[in-house]
């Protein structure tokens, strides 16, 4: 049965559609884009069937090799993974759909062929990080997806852009590098590189200072491609120079796949035991989200570049992951890993919305958009809800990300967790607001001669509408990604 | 920048040599590296994978799949080469 | 009391929302669009109107939606309580329909599509807050209410609209933040958010975590514009009249007391509100904005900002009569949302007409306006009349129970305020009347002559309404309150 | 005491060496203003870990794990060669990718300091 | 770059060794040293060196991009292909030993693993190259 490979083929068949698009593209370049749409539009397909194999069945397990993990290794599928992969893959296939036309003013032509290339193996990457059960195979696609997404952000027009892929290359290589040591600490230690092998034999281990290490150096390394607060540094000018479309991609599925791999080392390879009864680790790690969230809003307060302005907003949301994570009880944590989905519709749609805003009219300053919803009416009502879903009105998703958090706050009796989930909603609300009332509030300058105007192709069209009609529909269907996250966090957390 | 990077040398050169102390010695024979996966490649590696060379064995057959990953990465690099510095041309 | 399975409160929140969407699309036809708000307000109101037998009859009708988390559904309950809102805010929305496009056509506004779309969401929402079984619910329902309102306080995209716009928005959305933040906590306490007459909240959590919370709430229903959180309902009065008129004298507002008083009677419940010393808190928090919304009142020379203290003085009767926690009281409360709704509305109706076609904001400027708008400054003289509680207007009937409840809870200072506050009423809307009817015009003041009759119907309807509903208080009114305090008073020690 | 201190230290000298290439290399790439030169740290940096790795596989009188028939000798770990023959193929691959920047960098600011980049904005002279 | 007969005449002797040599590093990694990585390094070392020669510019000419993009794909696919194979003949992916040859599954594992050096050794050929030359090259100001 064809089905049973799924695991390993929706990594392989990325790959294997990268090296033809290759090949393709050297024939015609047009053939690149309905290549890499319809590859991940499989993938989709079959993560979608891994997931109703897993809900059904359990944990999925594939040996590559027919090895036998420690020595071979093991794709390990549990509904986590398949949360994730379903939420990457839908994002990314978005994505795709999305820079088919709005490449077109970033990239230079000739480039096409090598962007959707790098687009593949960044999607076989991410892949690979999602479903994997053993931490180097881990860290190698992590390098993949990473050496792919530094080529992405640097491939765009603007000379800034190179500038920033730079940055973020020796931030992510540092990262990696530290990955790599704690994986290499690990081993010192155990002897293994599987993860379930390692959750096995640590506990024995817990006094060694090497693991400690370890510990440090997968959190610092973690901390940096995911962009927690003080490291988040590469990510602003990654964010506002990269081309929109791998502005949105980046945004969405790479630092997803870093909060993934967070909580896959925290809570499967060191487990509930080490993280929290016997290091304090997690409260620490809480502080620090609830210091990213404020920081982060307050930093794209003053911005004035939509793209950068995002950018901040996503270290702040991505504070909010890591703080549902960091409250560890079960509450917290389904706020948390609920947000993983609900940022990536959230803030998907932002960032294809500010491509658009670049397409149809070229401009990328807050302070350019007086009058803009008239010019623009779709893209800025597309806007309004996915902002909306930001600040946390219901009835979209960002609230519910926020009831769950501060619920789990509560439940902790951390009121100061609770006051930053809250005031972060407000100062969420200071910087889209002020982008809305310039958009629909402001009359354009009369003395600005009027601007081309451009009609938004339906590629561009389409992935914005179903993503702000995600942050609606999931408001009122929660239960969905519910029913999946309750047994993941009862699981991370069963290990106690 | 340069008491950053000073900051962050301190602090990760402590973090390290604080570390190296507990791992077991250069050399160590009964190192938990040795004891836990090794033996396996190296008592039956060679008939299991019809490879005498141990790394080649594990590189192509153990740990295959690592190595189809290194493969990309290395395919990942030169098409990332290409498309930032290739100008006219085809691609 | 039976409580019956029907979809009628979907459909009335989901009529203005489907005719939001209509309205949008055929944004444009304006006569066609337009239309649509008239069909959806009559509409609606049919609706409305269509549940009230079954709530007469002491039954409540019920609907749940969905199941949004554990223990929350997305549902909808009417209660009598809910009825009295519902009736007045879709009621009034009829009258201010007409009276919208009759205003904004004079005035010659822009941005008509977004005005009456962002109306429409309004009415829904405030429809949702009276139909809202649960907290959760409500709190959905308040956010939309503010989010569609802000369009309309910044409709005018004039700087001093903006920086209104800023603060209700800041304002409110505080306001929303702390209620989410009192839903939550009520929700860990008690695993649900259900309202319940006589309240669910009793023996749950330590003393202080219940008074903390009850300010929280406090602070959450800041539309009730109790002072000091009252600061955006003056500035808010830069919207365009009917704007001010249905949603700062009715919905927003009384979405505001609306939710005080289910917390208070459905959440807490009078025992435990009185139990935890909130009651006091609240009758001092009322008390000092009666007299204080009143005095401010006096100092303003723009009508309309005069009546927005007018407004927040008036909201605060509501209060006032919540926390006596006695049934007269609550009954003066409940019966003066309907009451105040429609005088208030009256008067705004009136300044409308006065900006639109005198061009007159200021009261220094109306001398002899009643001269020129007979039919327009009598209206305004019945609102005025019936706020300051003198027959034979329906505002008597509410202070009447209020003196009545404070009485029953021995609250002399509650009497004394209530007594004085009235005067203060007489002192600033009695010149208006003098200046304008007794007053000579200044020169070259002529010419002035009646609002258009779309404007001026809507305007004589409410203000005739205000009379019979002095003449036939229980039509359906107070026999809906008497229904919704028999119900907690059951359950009243 | 000293003395076990320092067998402590020297039993294992390898890995302390490796901790200060690491150093030296990380230091080089944050603290360096030259774009070449923070390349040249990442590599040093990469290779103090290649180190630290290939001196986790070595067994006292090990040789290399290529099995000699019939022979009865200690062969050293295999493993740790695999990861690190990957690590080294990514860190070429990083290599490469960072140089292509940095020309491109050059091409079109005309400098690789960057410090003068810093100044030198966005918009193209 | 002046001409340099020796230069040239040594390095044009001296490729087709290397270039073999190339092939033995790759071929032979089952049995000793060696492997796809090292010896597609090697092999690209000798295109390297003929640019060294004989200018950049020029070699860069002679090695087409048609080759470049053919092999680099080549060299994943052998590798990628063989491990659908297997999915194909019932085993696990890159799990050898389902495909069914003449010989014992060690032998048949052994004969996939230089299978796929070969691929790796492609790949590691052509990206080199490709690398090497796209970074080498003059390119004309923007």
């Amino acid at each position: 049965m064809i089905s049973a490979h799924f695991p390993v083929l929706v990594v392989v068949l990325p790959l294997i559609a990268a090296f033809t698009a290759f090949l393709a593209g050297w024939a015609d370049r047009r053939y690149c884009y309905p290549i890499a749409a319809a590859a991940i539009a499989v993938q989709l397909a079959i993560s979608l069937d891994i997931l109703r194999e897993v809900l059904a069945g359990g944990t999925v397990r594939y040996f590559l090799g027919n090895w036998p993990p420690p020595w071979g290794i093991e794709y390990v599928i549990d509904r986590l993974n398949a949360y994730v992969l379903v939420i990457l893959l839908l994002l990314s296939l978005l994505c795709c759909i999305y820079s088919k036309r709005s490449i077109g003013r970033e990239i230079d032509p000739e480039k096409t062929v090598g962007f959707y290339v790098v687009f593949l193996l960044l999607v076989a990457g991410v892949c690979g990080i999602a479903v994997t059960g053993d931490i180097f195979n881990l860290y190698v696609f992590l390098e993949i997806s990473s050496i792919a997404a530094y080529t992405l952000v640097a491939s765009g027009r603007r000379r800034k852009g190179l500038l920033a892929g730079f940055n973020y290359l020796i931030m992510g290589s540092v990262s990696a590098g530290f990955i790599l040591l704690g994986i290499g600490h690990l081993y010192v230690a155990t002897g293994t590189l599987n993860m379930a092998d390692l959750a096995r034999l640590l506990p024995a281990l817990y006094d060694s200072t090497i693991i400690h290490t370890a510990f440090v150096f997968f959190i610092v390394g973690l901390s940096i491609k995911t962009a927690i607060f003080p490291l988040h540094i590469w990510l602003p000018d990654a964010y506002t120079q990269a081309p929109s479309a791998v502005s949105a991609l980046i945004s969405t599925v790479v630092s997803k796949m870093g909060v993934y791999a967070t909580i896959r080392i925290l809570f499967s390879v060191f487990t509930v035991g080490f993280i929290v009864d016997y290091l304090p680790i997690m409260e620490i790690f809480a502080w620090v989200a609830a210091f990213a969230i404020i920081a982060g809003s307050v930093l794209a307060i003053a911005q004035y570049d939509m793209k950068r302005m995002l950018a901040y907003s996503s270290v702040s949301q991505m504070g909010y992951i890591m703080l549902g994570i960091g409250i560890a009880n079960s509450i917290a944590m389904t706020g948390g890993i609920l947000h993983i989905l609900n940022h990536a519709l959230m803030k998907g749609c932002l960032f294809m919305v500010a491509g658009a805003i670049i397409y149809q009219t070229g401009l990328q300053n807050i302070d350019d958009f007086k009058g803009l919803a008239e010019r623009t009416p779709c893209t800025c009502a597309i806007f309004f809800i996915a902002a909306l879903s930001m600040i946390g009105i219901p009835p979209t998703v960002g609230f519910m990300s926020k009831w769950y958090l501060a619920l789990g706050a509560v439940e902790a009796g951390q009121w100061i967790f609770v006051a930053v989930i809250l005031a972060s909603s407000l100062l969420n609300a200071v910087y889209f607001w002020r982008v809305f009332e310039y958009a629909y509030f402001r009359h354009a300058d009369a003395d600005l001669p009027a601007r081309e105007k451009r009609e938004l192709p339906a590629t561009m069209l389409a992935p914005m509408i179903v993503l702000a009609a995600g942050c609606v529909l999931f408001f009122f269907f929660v239960s969905i990604p519910l029913a999946i996250i309750e047994p993941v966090v009862a699981a991370l957390l069963g290990g106690a | 920048m340069k008491k950053w990077a000073l900051f962050a040398v301190i602090v990760v050169g402590a973090l390290l040599l604080w570390a190296e102390g507990d791992i077991p010695p250069f050399g160590d024979p009964e190192a938990p590296a040795y004891n836990h996966v090794a033996p396996r490649y190296i008592e039956q590696g060679a008939e299991e994978t019809g490879s005498v060379n141990l790394v080649t064995g594990i590189l192509a057959d153990y740990r295959g799949f690592d190595t189809l990953g290194e493969t990309t990465v290395i395919f990942t690099a030169g098409i990332a080469v290409l498309l930032l510095l290739r100008r006219g041309g085809r691609l | 009391m039976a409580a019956v399975q029907s979809a009628m409160p979907v459909c009335a929140v989901l009529l203005p929302l489907s005719a939001a969407v209509l309205i949008l699309l055929s944004r444009r036809h304006e006569n066609v669009r337009e239309g649509w708000t008239i069909l959806a307000a009559v509409a609606n109101f049919a609706i409305v109107l269509s549940i009230l037998p079954q709530i007469l009859a002491g039954n409540r009708v019920e609907c749940t939606l969905i199941e949004l988390l554990p223990g929350i559904d997305v549902a909808l309950r009417v209660d009598a309580f809910g009825m009295i809102f519902a009736l007045t805010a879709s009621g009034l929305w009829v009258a201010t329909s007409f009276y919208s496009i009759g205003y904004m056509r004079t005035l010659r506004e822009h941005a008509l599509t977004r005005y009456f779309f962002s109306f429409a969401v309004a009415i829904a929402a405030a429809l949702g807050i009276a139909f809202s079984a649960n907290l959760l619910t409500m709190f959905v329902f308040y956010e939309i209410l503010t989010v569609s309102t802000y369009p309309l306080v910044v409709h005018t995209e004039t700087e001093e609209a903006r920086r209104a716009g800023r603060k209700y928005f800041a304002y409110l959305l505080f306001a929303g933040v702390s209620f989410l933040f009192s839903v939550v906590l009520t929700y860990y306490l008690t695993g649900t958010t259900d309202f319940a007459p006589g309240g669910f909240l009793a023996g749950t959590g330590p003393v202080l975590l219940q008074q903390i919370l009850f300010v929280t709430f406090l602070i959450g229903f800041a539309k009730a514009a109790w002072m000091p959180m009252h600061g955006w309902l003056p500035s808010a009065m830069v919207a365009p009249t009917p704007v001010s008129a249905l949603l700062h004298a009715v919905a927003v507002v009384k979405a505001g007391v609306f939710g005080i008083v289910r917390v208070v009677c459905f959440v807490y419940g009078l025992e435990l509100t009185a139990e935890i010393g909130m009651s006091t808190l609240l009758a001092a928090i009322a008390a000092a904005t009666i007299i204080l919304g009143s005095l401010f009142a006096l100092q303003q020379d723009n009508l309309k900002r005069r009546l927005a203290y007018s407004t927040i003085s008036q909201l605060s009767y509501i209060l006032l009569g919540v926390a006596l926690l006695t049934p007269m009281g609550i009954t003066g409360a409940m019966i003066h949302i309907p009451f105040h709704g429609f005088m208030k509305i009256t008067l705004f109706f009136c300044a409308g007409a006065l900006i639109a076609t005198a061009g007159k904001e200021y009261i220094s400027d109306m001398k002899g306006i009643g001269r020129q708008m007979p039919v327009t400054m009598l209206m305004f003289a019945i609102g005025a009349i019936g706020i300051c509680g003198l027959p034979p207007v329906c505002g008597l009937i509410t202070k009447w129970y209020l003196v009545l409840g404070a009485m029953q809870a021995h609250q002399l200072i509650a009497f004394l305020v209530i007594i004085t506050s009235s005067v203060l009423n007489i002192f600033y809307f009695f010149p208006i009347i003098h200046t304008a009817f007794f007053e000579e015009p200044d020169d070259g003041e002529q010419g002035v002559r009646e609002a258009p009759l779309f404007m001026l119907v809507p305007l004589v309807i409410t203000g005739v309404g205000s009379l019979l509903l002095f003449l036939a208080p229980d039509l359906p009114f107070l026999r809906l309150v008497e229904l919704a305090v028999g119900e907690l008073v059951g359950v009243l020690p | 005491m000293i003395e076990e201190f320092l067998a402590a230290v020297i039993m294992r000298y390898n890995y302390y060496m490796a901790v200060i290439i690491m150093l030296v290399g990380l230091y080089a790439m944050i603290a360096k203003s030259n774009l070449i030169k923070k390349i040249i740290g990442l590599n040093i940096f990469q290779t103090a870990i290649f180190l630290f790795y290939i001196s986790i596989s070595d067994v006292e009188g090990g040789t290399a794990p290529i099995l000699v028939p019939g022979a009865d000798v200690v062969y050293v770990n295999p493993l740790p060669h695999v990861l690190i023959l990957t690590a080294i193929v990514v860190a070429v691959s990083t290599t490469a990718v960072a140089l292509a920047l940095v020309i491109r960098i050059y091409e079109s600011y005309g400098s690789i300091e960057e410090d003068e980049l810093l100044e030198l904005g966005s918009e193209r002279p | 770059m002046r001409e340099n007969v020796v230069i040239r005449t040594v390095v044009r002797m001296a490729v087709p060794f290397i270039q073999l040599f190339a092939l033995y590093v790759i071929l032979h990694g089952g049995s000793s040293a060696g492997g796809g990585f090292q010896g597609g390094v090697i092999f690209a070392s000798a295109f390297i060196l003929l640019g060294i020669a004989f200018g950049i510019d020029e070699a860069r000419q002679r090695i087409q991009e048609k080759a470049v993009v053919i092999a680099s794909s080549l060299g994943v696919y052998i590798f990628a292909g063989i491990g659908l194979l297997c999915i194909l003949f019932g085993g696990n992916f890159l799990g050898y030993a389902a495909i069914p040859l003449p010989f014992d599954p060690p032998e048949v594992r052994g004969l996939m693993t230089e299978a796929v050096e070969v691929g790796i050794g492609i790949t590691v050929m052509a990206v080199m190259t490709s690398i090497f030359y796209d970074i080498a090259s003059k390119r004309e100001e923007e």
